[in-house]
């Protein structure tokens, strides 16, 4: 490693506190992104996705239990820092774009006060150009209403502003961002965030289970499953050539590589439960699974440019080319 | 080939009463309507399935409403063949299904209105008979909604629904709230099930993916207007109307070597309490003409059964 | 606004002739007490038509209708005195007594609450949890007769126990005499003010704009006050405006427990004497009294509430 | 004590109630505990103490082994008499919150299915104005008309608790049908509602069948809180006087006797009852907040 | 009580103000319209009367300038006023004014238990001249200066208001906040001995304690209406006194003869002896009260406490014997109309638990005030229980204990017997005071072994005072009077 990366999160863990139990909903995830670089995390419903970005911003609710063996931004770890460090970090060094605009600035109080307790006395005009670079211009008049006046391209727009370009944050988290938004106004928002990536330089993890976003922002992508960081690969490489099994049927499941009338081949099975499982949380559902997948984790591994938790990621790699599934 | 279901000029405006929110005290006196649904009309043939595609509010879950003969239209008719069957598969199945009652019961009580032939053994084999079809355990029977997945109580919905032996399928976003596996899974179900029993669909969704698999006519709405509607194919591989062609290329391909320059549309959907004049698109048209504000532009055909409401058709941009 | 002054007219209308056939349904009429112990019956007849009691109810009703429409509350049979007169005497008091006490427990209730939510689960919050939860549910009136006795007999001269002084007479003395039927008649207001702030802060810890002001580093200060504070400020005030009518109900109780001459005390002894217009009009004012504060609770609503404000603005 | 019991606040786009802190349960296991006491001391009291209606004892004997109360200013048993008052009190509350719920569910889910059209508005406007006459001012002018003894109305004659009775019914009707009204304004949009509308079930049955279920929850919470109100109620009509009256002790009737003779250092005749009242009211408030933690299952 | 007092200069009376608690202040308090007590209390320091008492309970002129005179046949009298006196308005008292007051006793409504006590026997007052009255009655009524010395005498104009008092008394009515309290300060233009006091503020208390606690604390310097309770509380106060007076109250217990079973002699002796009166007196007048035989109570004329009928304690036995011999089916239910007053309705509480061991199962019908003057008069009972205060017509003169057994009375239980009515009449023409406790004590036998009146103890009056207060006038407290002008407060 010659330069360092602007985020390394290593084995982190976080488990909730359930009234029926311990919950595991993170296990071991580690990955590296760079600044500049887009990583993206996709993975179904409840994988762990939003819970990895929380415990990077030390977010977590109160049940949760986070462990880490590293978790550095820009050389610092953040899990030994105080609240007070965190609260230095948090919007300056990492900006969070959330997932429902809507809600996400408080209801009862005009944007323009908002603004100021974000962006503290920043001078009038430059709060215009800020707006101005999300393509908000227009609003600027009327910051005297309230976010519920406003659409939620425009929140979203306004949040990657506070979050992302005001105060110049070096990592950004995005979680989900544009899943409440329609089509024509997603590709607004999301062209918005690679503009200001390519501008500034920003480290972004980009969460998302829509596969078709992933592909269309990411430079890196991980794939949760059932709180484990089943693979991490470059784009190209993880679509061109998926190594772990999950990933493979989550490729092969898409409906936009189908013809009409064509059958989708699926993942049979459901990941309930799967966190919990002893060995690897994909065996139950694993077309090539043996005894040792049941029984043992798989340790993470680097085959090609990609890092895989599977036991035969070599086995898998190219027996199923989601080309020849859609052949 | 016979048609299942005919519209003609669907009309729906909801007069809003403001402010509904706190106690019978704030109930403003201006009334004010919401154009949700205007002039629609399309046949779909019997058998085939007709996917409605277009962004929020655009007045798709208005017309299924008005299908499903639980809103009456404003102006204008529906007309459905034969014995009025048709049922509803919702994008939430959480909220379609009683949260406080089993799924057997769920099941069982169409079978006690539409199968009054059948005992209880009867109905228990019908039942059995539905979840086979849809791909269910039996020992669903005896869960209640809160402990099923979401894919699995949408196929609890659509079993429902089939109990009552329906000729025509309203589904309303029926994988919107789905992961990726489970929504492939769904797909293939509802293929199976148009396969099998001769559906006629209705699809209503956003998600060009689904409907381009799933659809043989296509209806792309905006802001209550139809803009473009005909042959899956024409409509997906040669949209016409400006808005289709921004809608479809908005969607992004999960394909990384298909990475689309984004040259996404300007500005918000207007309001469909105060829609724009003449063409309701033109706000947000990157080809916008004088006439676009004063005339409401006609559906032109662009092709064989293709037709686009546009004052632009005969343009066709590069 | 226009439609809210006609839905208060026909609640008003409603509770008036509710009680107008309520009262008529009673067994016997003023005119016994009138006329006294030893009276003919020509002589109650003879009051009974004075009184104008001898029509038929529905005349009587119109009667009393237009009267009052009219703004006109009618003489009260015992003293002779305007009923408005005698309601401008009492309505003061019950007015001064439940903002004393509302001044008194908002604001306690107010901080209380936010520093039980602030400190969940220590003991502190233990705490507030477990006197709010006790003034809830303690027995107003006899709490206040317990106070009446620990001030009266065990500690007297700390504070009087009972009894009303003018505010021109005494000042201080005034402001003593409010003292214990405040309190207690505002008991279960902070019980149940204090909960429902807490209970919501704890839970705006869970919106969007709370993380979303944690993940932008906003200081701690800042995110519980202008976030979390202000938001459940908007429940609050809901049941803030639900508790009105609670206390004007418990004024009923206080004011005869701590021997106030208000409108809890005047209803009470103007229905004991059956001084009919005296009380029709107590019970209307106290559910005009009722309705304003109700209003005003929505008002305050408004201003806290940006949607309803334009709302508000628009009617 | 106030009328106003739900401090549940709903927040979020979806509706679900405040989780409470961990401590939920054992404030309702001690909910259930006082509800328990007291309807124990309410059922079984009466029958194993002397009559509560007999002079036992000196007059305002303190608390002793022959009198665990103490006596009252007549020297009858305390405890006996708080007793029997604690099983008027339960009886006048089950009874009053029946009814009221007996009335208040079909109107109120007749509102709720008609909101915002003329049922709706009548019923509501016609609550509201009962709600603006607060509940002892209700009592006063009531009882206070008709008498504290029994009446006719019509052929019916209606006793002084059953008019007691009536009038904490009709007080608490409006609340419940608040409740009722908005449970169903949320179920009415739920998609089940059309879904099987849809599948041809008669309206009747979508009520009856699929709409209660999730109606009566937070009604039955709203009844547990309002038994704590009309426990209480009926302690201060018997303590204004206008309650039901003696020889049938109540708890406030017997506190409100009690005052007479606070100033004679007759501390327990004042604090035993009110104590056992607080039992009462702070029981089953907690249980309503128990039920409602346990009833708000099944929700997603 | 002569005008000249020694204390009579106004800079020594001014020594501050009184407080009274009452249980109310009533709302209206024209003294000739008072039901109450109260209505005479809260008025007395403002109105004179045409004679009074002196120390030593002599009737004296007041405003009368002497001693009424008796025309012939004892059926009018003759009555000079006193010169100089003023109206609380400035106006002069008059021959007039005092006709109007008396004229006003004849009228239909608004008549007060007192006047309607008078009223058969009065015909109207004259006047003579400015200065003289001649007052004219039906039939000789030998008592009549008794009572010159209770009615008070009001201002012409303003007897028919009710909220308005001018009188010529030393006070004169200030500040009233209605229902609440009422504001007597001293009338300079007063012709009599000034008083002490520079005001009197009567307060109400409804609730007892409430009102021991104010006195207490000194919130008010007199409390009426004390509980029995409480008296051994404030005995042993330092700082309180205690006033008790007997005989100036009643308890009013009355069966409905016009109902089975009560028409039955048999049957309402049974109750008598029945009745547990030392278990009343113990349990609700904790031991403040003699044992009642009749309605003839301690300090009235014709008074005999040898006179005992009844066992103190309940005789169970004979009371069965009774009720054997009487016929009346055991299992008789009925109920005792009590009003809302506590000491009634534990009283009646009693009595249920006694009879209830004859078998006879009785339960408490509580009526409010209004309610309960209704059903008095229709006679809507099986039994009427209240404890009274008599007020104005208490005194040595039985006044109201026997009236309503009268058969012309309109409240009358259903009594009719013209041997009682005869004494009834002559009890009131004489003036001889022998003849009149002679008779007088014939009528409560008669009542007593007839059991149609069995009141189960005599209370007493019992008002407290702040032990700064000198000189209220225990006297006055027998007339059921408070009188309190010469009244002062020592600075502590
Ligand atoms: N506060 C919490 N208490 C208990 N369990 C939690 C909590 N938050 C999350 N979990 C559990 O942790 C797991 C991971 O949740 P997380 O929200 O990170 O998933 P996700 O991948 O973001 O899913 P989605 O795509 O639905 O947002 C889930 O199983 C969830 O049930
Ligand atoms: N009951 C109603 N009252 C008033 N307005 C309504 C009502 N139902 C729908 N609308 C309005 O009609 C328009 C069309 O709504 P509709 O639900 O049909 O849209 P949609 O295309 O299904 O949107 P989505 O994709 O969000 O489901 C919207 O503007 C909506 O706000
Ligand atoms: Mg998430
Ligand atoms: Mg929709």
């Amino acid at each position: 490693m010659t330069t360092e990366p602007l985020l390394s999160v290593r084995d982190l863990d976080v488990l909730f506190d359930t009234a029926r139990g311990r919950v595991p909903a993170v296990r071991g995830v580690s990955f590296e992104l760079a600044a500049g670089e887009v990583f993206g995390l996709v993975g179904e419903s409840g994988s762990g996705k939003s819970t990895v970005l929380s415990a990077i911003m030390r977010l977590l609710p109160g049940v949760a239990v986070a462990n880490a063996s590293q978790m550095n931004f820009q050389g610092s770890d953040l899990m030994s820092m105080s609240a007070g460090q965190l609260r230095g970090i948090r919007g300056t060094g990492i900006g969070l774009i959330p997932q429902r605009p809507m809600t996400s600035l408080s209801p009862v109080t005009p944007l323009r006060k908002q603004l100021r307790w974000f962006l503290g006395d920043m001078p009038q005009s430059e709060i215009v150009d800020l707006l101005d670079q999300v393509g908000l211009r227009a609003v600027a008049e009327r910051l005297d209403g309230y976010p519920f006046e406003f659409s939620g391209g425009q929140l979203q727009r306004l949040l990657i502003m506070l979050a992302a370009l005001a105060r110049r944050p070096s990592l950004l988290l995005a979680d989900e961002p544009t899943t409440t938004l329609d089509a024509t106004v997603q590709a607004q928002v999301l062209r918005l965030i690679l503009d200001l990536r390519d501008r500034l330089g920003l480290g972004v993890v980009f969460v998302s289970h829509d596969l078709g976003v992933i592909a269309q922002v990411c430079d890196r992508v991980g794939v949760m499953y059932a709180g484990r960081l089943v693979e991490a690969a470059p784009i190209g490489e993880l679509f061109d050539n998926p190594r772990h099994p999950y990933t493979q049927a989550l490729l092969r499941a898409l409906p936009s590589r189908y013809k009409r009338g064509e059958r989708i081949k699926v993942i049979e099975g459901t990941a309930a439960g799967a966190n919990r499982l002893p060995g690897c949380a994909f065996a139950p559902r694993c077309p090539r699974a043996e005894a040792m997948c049941r029984e043992q984790e798989p340790e993470t591994r680097s085959v090609g440019g990609a890092l895989v938790r599977c036991h035969f990621p070599e086995d898998a790699a190219g027996a199923n080319k989601p080309k020849e599934a859609a052949a | 080939m016979t048609i299942a279901i005919e519209a003609e000029g669907l009309t729906k405006h909801f007069s809003l009463k403001q402010g509904k929110g706190s106690g019978p005290w704030f109930r403003a006196r201006g009334m004010r309507t919401v154009h949700a649904v205007d002039d629609v009309g399309f046949k779909v043939a019997s058998g085939e399935t007709l996917a409605i595609i277009g962004e929020s509010g655009c007045g798709k879950s208005t017309v299924a409403r008005l299908l499903l003969g639980l809103t009456e239209p404003t102006a204008g008719s529906i007309t459905i063949s034969g014995e009025r069957r048709v049922q509803l598969v919702a994008q939430n199945p959480w909220s379609a299904l009683n949260r406080r009652k089993t799924i057997g019961h769920a099941l069982n009580q169409p079978l006690l209105i539409h199968r009054p032939d059948l005992d209880k053994d009867g109905r228990e084999a019908r039942v059995q008979e539905l979840l086979d079809l849809t791909g269910l355990p039996s020992d669903f029977l005896l869960r209640y909604p809160a402990d099923v997945s979401g894919g699995e109580l949408q196929r609890v919905t659509i079993a429902r629904a089939l109990a009552a032996q329906p000729r025509v399928l309203v589904l309303d976003e029926p994988t919107a709230s789905l992961d990726v596996s489970v929504k492939a899974s769904l797909v293939n179900l509802l293929c199976d099930l148009r396969d099998d029993l001769g559906l006629t669909y209705l699809l209503i969704t956003h998600e060009i993916d689904v409907a381009r698999l799933l659809a043989d006519q296509v209806l792309v709405m905006y802001l209550g207007h139809v803009v473009e509607s005909g042959d899956a194919d024409q409509v997906f591989d040669n949209p016409v109307h400006p808005y289709t062609r921004s809608l479809l290329d908005s969607v992004p391909v999960p394909d990384p070597r298909r990475r689309k320059e984004l040259l996404p549309l300007a500005g918000e959907v207007p309001s469909a309490v105060d829609p724009p004049s003449g063409c309701r698109f033109r706000t947000r048209c990157p080809h916008v003409l004088p006439k676009c504000a004063e005339t409401r532009p006609t559906a032109r055909e662009s092709g064989e059964g293709h037709l686009t409401a546009c004052h632009l058709t005969a343009w066709s941009p590069s | 606004m226009l439609r809210r002054a006609a839905a208060m007219a026909v609640v008003l209308l409603i509770v008036l002739t509710l009680v107008f056939f309520l009262m008529r349904m009673a067994p016997g009429s003023p005119a016994y007490l009138i006329v006294g112990a030893d009276a003919s019956p020509a002589e109650i007849a003879s009051v009974e038509r004075e009184l104008g009691l001898d029509k038929p109810l529905m005349v009587q009703y119109a009667t009393e209708l237009g009267r009052i429409l009219t703004g006109d509350l009618g003489e009260s049979i015992f003293t002779g005195d305007t009923v408005s007169h005698e309601l401008m005497l009492r309505l003061p008091i019950t007015l001064e007594l439940t903002m004393v006490s509302l001044l008194f427990w908002i604001p306690l209730a107010l901080i209380a609450g936010r520093v039980a939510a602030a400190r969940r689960d220590t003991p502190l919050d233990a705490t507030v949890r477990i006197i709010g939860n006790l003034s809830i549910a303690v027995p107003s009136f006899w709490l206040g007769a317990l106070l009446v006795l620990l001030f009266g007999l065990y500690l007297p001269g700390v504070l009087p126990s009972s009894g009303w002084v003018g505010l021109a007479e005494d000042p201080m003395g005034h402001l003593r005499s409010l003292v214990l039927p405040a309190f207690v008649l505002g008991l279960g207001t902070f019980g149940v003010t204090a909960n429902t702030l807490r209970v919501s802060m704890i839970e705006s810890v869970r919106t969007d704009y709370v993380r979303f002001g944690h993940a932008m580093g906003l200081p701690e200060r800042r995110i519980n006050r202008s976030l979390a504070f202000r938001n459940s400020l908007l429940p609050t005030t809901a049941v803030v405006g639900q508790l009105v009518g609670v206390m004007l109900s418990g004024s009923v109780l206080i004011e005869n427990l701590f021997n106030l001459p208000g409108m809890g005390r005047l209803l009470v002894d103007s229905i004991r004497r059956q001084d009919y217009p005296l009380a029709v009009g107590a019970t209307l004012s106290l559910a005009v009294f009722f309705l304003l504060a109700n209003l005003i609770v929505d008002i305050l609503y408004a201003a806290l509430n940006p949607r309803v404000r334009q709302k508000f603005a628009g009617t | 004590m106030t009328t106003i019991t739900s401090t549940r606040v709903r927040v979020g786009p979806r509706r679900r109630l405040v989780v409470k802190g961990r401590h939920v349960k054992g404030m309702t296991v001690i909910g259930v505990a006082l509800v328990s006491c007291y309807l124990l001391l309410a059922i079984f009291g009466p029958m194993f103490t002397v009559d509560p209606l007999q002079r036992t004892g000196d007059p305002l004997a303190g608390p002793s082994a022959a009198h665990w109360f103490g006596t009252d200013h007549l020297g009858r048993d305390l405890f006996s008499r708080v007793a029997a008052g604690a099983r008027v009190s339960v009886l006048v509350a089950v009874i009053s919150v029946g009814i009221g719920l007996v009335f208040a569910l079909p109107l109120g889910v007749c509102a709720g299915y008609f909101a915002g059209r003329w049922p709706d508005e009548l019923i509501m406007r016609v609550f509201e104005a009962i709600q603006t006459v607060p509940l002892f001012v209700f009592a006063m002018v009531v009882l206070g008309i008709t008498g504290v003894s029994s009446f006719h109305l019509g052929p019916i004659e209606v006793s002084a608790a059953g008019k007691i009775i009536l009038l904490i019914a009709i007080a608490a009707t409006p609340y419940f049908a608040r409740v009722a009204r908005a449970a169903t304004l949320a179920e009415i949009q739920e998609d089940y509602i059309s879904a099987l509308r849809l599948l041809g079930v008669s309206r009747r049955r979508v009520i009856m069948d699929e709409l209660m279920v999730n109606v009566l929850p937070p009604v039955i919470v709203q009844s547990c809180l309002w038994m704590a109100v009309a426990v209480f109620a009926e302690g201060a009509l018997g303590f204004l006087g206008v309650g039901v009256q003696p020889p049938t002790p109540t708890l406030g009737g017997v506190i409100a006797d009690a005052t007479r003779y606070m100033m004679a250092g007759a501390w327990w005749y004042c604090v035993m009852p009110g104590l056992v009242l607080l039992v009462a009211t702070v029981g089953f408030g907690l249980l309503g907040d128990g039920a409602n933690d346990l009833l708000d299952r099944g929700e997603r | 009580a002569g005008a000249d007092d020694t204390g009579g200069s106004s800079s020594s009376g001014s020594s501050g103000t009184l407080s009274v608690g009452l249980f109310e202040v009533p709302v209206g308090f024209a003294p000739l319209y008072s039901n109450s007590q109260n209505v005479r209390w809260v008025t007395e320091p403002a109105t004179d009367t045409l004679l009074t008492h002196d120390a030593s309970g002599k009737l004296v002129p007041h405003l009368a300038a002497a001693l009424p005179v008796a025309g012939p046949g004892g059926v009018s009298y003759t009555i000079r006023l006193r010169k100089g006196v003023r109206f609380h308005n400035g106006d002069d008292l008059t021959a007039e004014h005092v006709a109007a007051s008396f004229n006003f006793i004849p009228g239909s409504r608004g008549k007060s238990q007192f006047l309607s006590l008078l009223a058969p026997w009065f015909n109207k007052a004259v006047a003579v001249d400015p200065l003289t009255v001649r007052l004219e009655l039906r039939m000789p009524y030998g008592i009549l200066p008794d009572q010159l010395a209770r009615i008070p005498i009001s201002h012409k104009d303003f007897i028919a208001e009710k909220a308005k008092l001018v009188a010529t008394g030393p006070f004169q009515v200030g500040k009233v906040v209605t229902g609440q309290s009422m504001q007597l300060t001293r009338f300079d233009g007063y012709w009599g001995p000034k008083p002490k006091l520079s005001s009197i503020v009567m307060t109400s208390v409804p609730d007892p304690s409430t009102r021991l606690v104010n006195l207490r604390e000194g919130k008010i310097h007199i409390a009426t209406g004390v509980q029995p309770v409480d008296i051994a509380g404030i005995k042993r106060d330092e700082s309180l006194k205690l006033h008790e007076i007997q005989g100036t109250g009643g308890i009013r217990a009355m069966l409905n003869m016009t109902r089975k079973p009560f028409n039955n002699p048999d049957f309402r002796r049974a109750l008598a002896f029945a009745m547990d009166r030392e278990g009343v007196r113990e349990a609700v007048f904790h031991g403040e009260a003699e044992i009642a035989q009749g309605p003839l109570g301690p300090n009235v004329v014709g008074y005999d406490a040898a006179y005992r009928p009844y066992p103190a304690k309940a005789d169970l036995t004979r009371a069965k014997e009774l009720l054997e011999k009487s016929g009346v089916s055991k299992s008789t239910t009925f109920k005792i109309m009590v009003s809302t007053s506590g000491a009634a309705r534990d009283i009646a509480q009693v009595f249920a638990e006694n009879w209830g061991r004859l078998g006879i199962k009785v339960t408490l019908d509580v009526a409010d005030p209004a309610n309960w003057n209704r059903r008095w008069l229709i006679r809507d009972y099986d039994m009427s229980l209240t404890v009274q205060e008599y007020g104005l017509v208490g005194g040595s003169m039985p006044l109201s204990q026997f009236t309503v057994y009268r058969a012309s009375s309109r409240q009358n239980p259903g009594y009719r017997n013209g041997g009682f009515d005869r004494d009834f009449g002559r009890l009131f023409a004489t003036a001889d005071e022998a003849e009149r406790a002679q008779l007088a004590g014939k009528l409560n036998k008669i009542l007593a072994e007839e059991a149609i009146e069995l009141p189960p103890v005599y209370p007493k009056l019992l008002v407290a005072q702040r032990a700064e207060v000198s000189g209220l006038d225990e006297k006055a407290l027998l007339l059921g009077r408070l009188n309190l002008r010469g009244v002062s407060i020592s600075s502590r």
